[in-house]
């Protein structure tokens, strides 16, 4: 171990963005995709 | 093999809010409320988010093996679109979590990888799901995409635990003393408020995203035409 | 078809069970496209080559990476004759005609797995010498250097097959075979590599038997495993 | 009974009735269903709506009984390219787990004793087709499901057809043939079948099928 560990904010702010953005843009996707698949299922139900 | 049935109830969004303010709240303690680790200071804080994402990843994981036995057993196409969603929600949580753990270690340890047993197996079980998911784009049989993924995912689930003792054991030689997870007490609260937090936000991707797996076998899956009597019997020979 | 007329099954007691009609048919398909393993052969031994290439001539590293050579050589081959091995049941759909005779799925797989291990293990030997001559490799203790050569192809073998025959039909089955088969086989490759080492560059702490069994424990969980899920996995 | 292929129904709504130790031609344009309706009887595919069965066994249920009594020549010859004709029966036969002797009969029932020991990479279409009349002949099925039999084979190969149905039916097994030379097909069969778009549009005896003019024969 090489004793306390100095500053790393900038580390620290990397690992919550990274992780915020990710989720959000998944997040995001999915219920984009969700909604689509949805109307796309109430618009032609009977296609068959 | 019958279309799932795809539900439109809306309590996604319920655990999609609630885990958010969760993670908000969480979040916040870990990172302005509690005081840095003694030795490793503020780097620590990223525990508060890895911590929670290493747990919910291993849920998520058992998730999908749950879906793929299931389907095998029952073959009811529903579990297939589970383990899905399952599987994609797990690459995304096990890319993450790699990606936490190098940038925990490089201020740490001055590498970006330490070959941490933990973190080496998921990378390796990041690479398996991506395999199944690319096999499931090449497969276009709705029945042998959902057995076939779910017998790679069996497979692939089962081999978690081997990963991990190869690993520790081959990585023994310069084993760390202390293992990310030594967590004193005084620092629970925020790691457990974002382990509730990221467990609802991920249950609700996970019931969104096989809804949309579900919309998709729906139209994969056309209806027989209309003229189709209910049972038809064909007595040969 | 009237119920009262008697069907004459001929007698069922001369001939092999089916594991062994299996197997008989594997090791005749073997010795017939025995040109195809020699074309394998040579493209570990060049990959061997290439690794040293990309070392660099001092003789010492070359030696203490010897065995990751040698498993990362036997590892790139096995796809392919993992991909061969199935390739000829797919071509003129023979697999399904002998499903439909009717054949035991389970019979099929291990006879095809143990065909899979034995070429695997042939190959590993074979690339033996070739490690000693490059890299300097050599060792007193062959008999046990060709048993871990012998584990950890078994440890390729088994998912391999399983995966072979899943990506047969697929157009994209080059990468999907390595993509799906890379990742589960870790454990084996780590314990081969760390055993073959052992065996090369001498055990001073014993830990050639640890390494072993966990070898061995791989084998057996996918051993059992595959051949239980086989018979999902072309039936569909 | 019915069977889905992605969106298209290859056929659906089919019920027939198949009499025991006779011949049926199956008659039908390209893609009416019929390579569909074979392949399930033979348990090649699972129908995805309704049932079939034979001899009582259920093609999904019973599946191992079903096989044990019917043989499939499929459009793929089902054979090992690398290996010798007589090898790839001797396969065959030691996958039925009986012994080989039959082996040299079915070689020269199909005209193929002299080319016996050639690998199959060197045999011409027909030639393989004959090679998998053999590996049909070999199962001695209760049911044989023949998929466009006269398929790539020379005159002399039309002649080995019909004599391998008569000695099919001489044993007392029921056969089912889709072909497209119907004229010929309707002289050694009792009854015909015509399917349409994946559905029965006309069954009765065979020699009737030539009489009229029905639609699919445009």
């Amino acid at each position: 171990m090489n004793g306390i560990v100095v500053g790393g904010w900038e580390f620290v702010w990397a690992a919550y963005a990274l992780t915020a953005i990710a989720l959000l843009a998944y997040g995001v996707m999915v219920i984009t995709r969700s909604r689509e698949g949805r109307r796309r299922a109430d618009a032609g139900p009977d296609r068959g | 093999m019958e279309a799932p049935f795809v539900s439109t109830h809306r309590f996604p969004w319920v655990l999609l809010v609630a885990g958010v303010i969760c993670l908000a709240a969480g979040s916040w303690l870990g990172l302005f409320v509690v005081p840095a680790e003694h030795y490793m200071g503020d780097v620590q804080r990223i525990m508060y988010v890895h911590v929670p994402t290493a747990w919910t990843w291993m849920v998520v994981v058992l998730f999908s093996l749950g879906s793929a036995i299931s389907f095998l057993f029952m073959n009811d196409l529903k579990w297939d679109t589970r383990m899905e969603a399952g599987l994609e929600i797990g690459s995304l949580l096990a890319f993450l979590l790699c990606c936490q753990g190098a940038i925990w270690a490089k201020p740490t340890w001055g590498v970006w990888w330490d070959w941490d047993p933990r973190l080496t197996s998921t990378a390796v079980l990041l690479f398996a799901f991506l395999g199944i998911l690319a096999l499931r784009k090449f497969v276009d049989d709705p029945t042998r995409r959902a057995i076939w993924s779910a017998v790679a995912t069996i497979i692939a689930s089962i081999d978690l635990p081997i990963v991990y003792f190869s690993v520790k054991w081959w990585n023994s030689l310069h084993q760390q003393q202390s293992s990310p997870e030594t967590v004193a007490s005084t620092f629970h609260l925020p790691l457990r408020l974002n382990a509730i937090g990221i467990l609802l936000v991920v249950i609700a991707l996970l019931a969104l995203r096989s809804r949309v797996a579900g919309y998709r076998l729906r139209e994969q899956l056309a209806e027989p035409p209309s003229f189709i009597t209910s049972e038809p019997t064909g007595e040969l020979a | 078809m009237s119920a009262d007329v008697k069907v004459l099954v001929a007698p069922r007691d001369t001939t092999p069970n089916a594991l062994t009609a299996a197997l008989r048919k594997e090791l005749l398909l073997q010795w017939r496209t025995r040109g195809q393993l020699m074309a394998v052969f040579v493209f570990g031994a060049a990959a061997l080559l290439l690794f040293s290439f990309a070392i660099g001539p001092s003789a010492v590293a070359l030696r203490t990476f010897s065995a990751g050579f040698l498993w990362l050589g036997l590892l790139l081959s096995s796809t392919l004759t993992l991909a061969e091995s199935f390739h000829i049941e797919t071509e003129h759909n023979a697999l399904e005609g002998l499903l439909l005779l009717p054949a035991d799925a389970r019979a099929l797989y291990y006879a095809k797995a143990i065909a899979n291990w034995l070429q695997l293990t042939l190959l590993g030997a074979a690339l033996v010498p070739i490690m000693v001559v490059l890299y300097d490799a050599g060792t007193s203790r062959l008999p046990l250097l060709l048993a871990v050569i012998a584990l950890g192809a078994a440890g390729l073998s088994a998912p391999g097959t399983l995966y072979a025959a899943m990506t047969a039909r697929l157009q994209a089955k080059q990468t999907l075979l390595p993509l799906l088969l890379f990742p589960l086989i870790v454990p084996a490759l780590l314990a081969a590599v760390k055993a073959t080492s052992l065996v090369i560059l001498g055990d001073p702490m014993g830990e050639l038997r640890s390494w072993l069994g966990l070898l061995a424990a791989f084998d057996l969980i996918y051993w059992s495993l595959c051949g239980l899920l086989y018979g999902r996995v072309i039936d569909s | 009974m019915a069977r889905r292929y992605g969106p298209r129904w290859a056929l659906s709504g089919l019920t027939l009735d198949l009499p025991a130790a006779t011949a049926v031609m199956l008659a039908g344009k390209n893609g009416a269903g019929k390579s569909t309706l074979l392949r399930i009887l033979a348990t090649a595919i699972k129908p995805d709506r309704g049932t079939a069965s034979i001899d009582g066994f259920d093609v999904v249920r019973d599946r191992e009984d079903v096989r044990k009594i019917t043989a499939l020549l499929a459009h793929q010859t089902y054979l090992y390219e690398s290996l010798t004709a007589r090898e790839n029966l001797a396969v065959v036969a030691d996958h039925l787990r009986r012994p080989r002797t039959r082996v040299g009969p079915a070689l020269e029932q199909v005209g193929l004793a002299s080319r016996a020991d050639d690998p199959v990479a060197e045999f011409s279409a027909g030639m393989r087709k004959r090679l998998s009349f053999a590996r049909l002949l070999l199962q001695e099925p209760r049911l044989a499901l023949l998929d466009e039999p006269y398929g790539a084979l020379d005159p002399p190969g039309f002649d080995l057809v019909d004599e391998v149905i008569a000695s099919l039916r001489r044993g007392g097994a029921t056969v089912v043939m889709a072909t497209h030379h119907w004229e010929r097909a309707a002289h050694i069969c009792d009854s015909a079948v015509v399917l349409d778009e994946g559905r029965l549009i006309w069954q009765g005896a065979a020699a009737d099928s030539l009489a009229h003019e029905p639609r699919w024969a445009s």
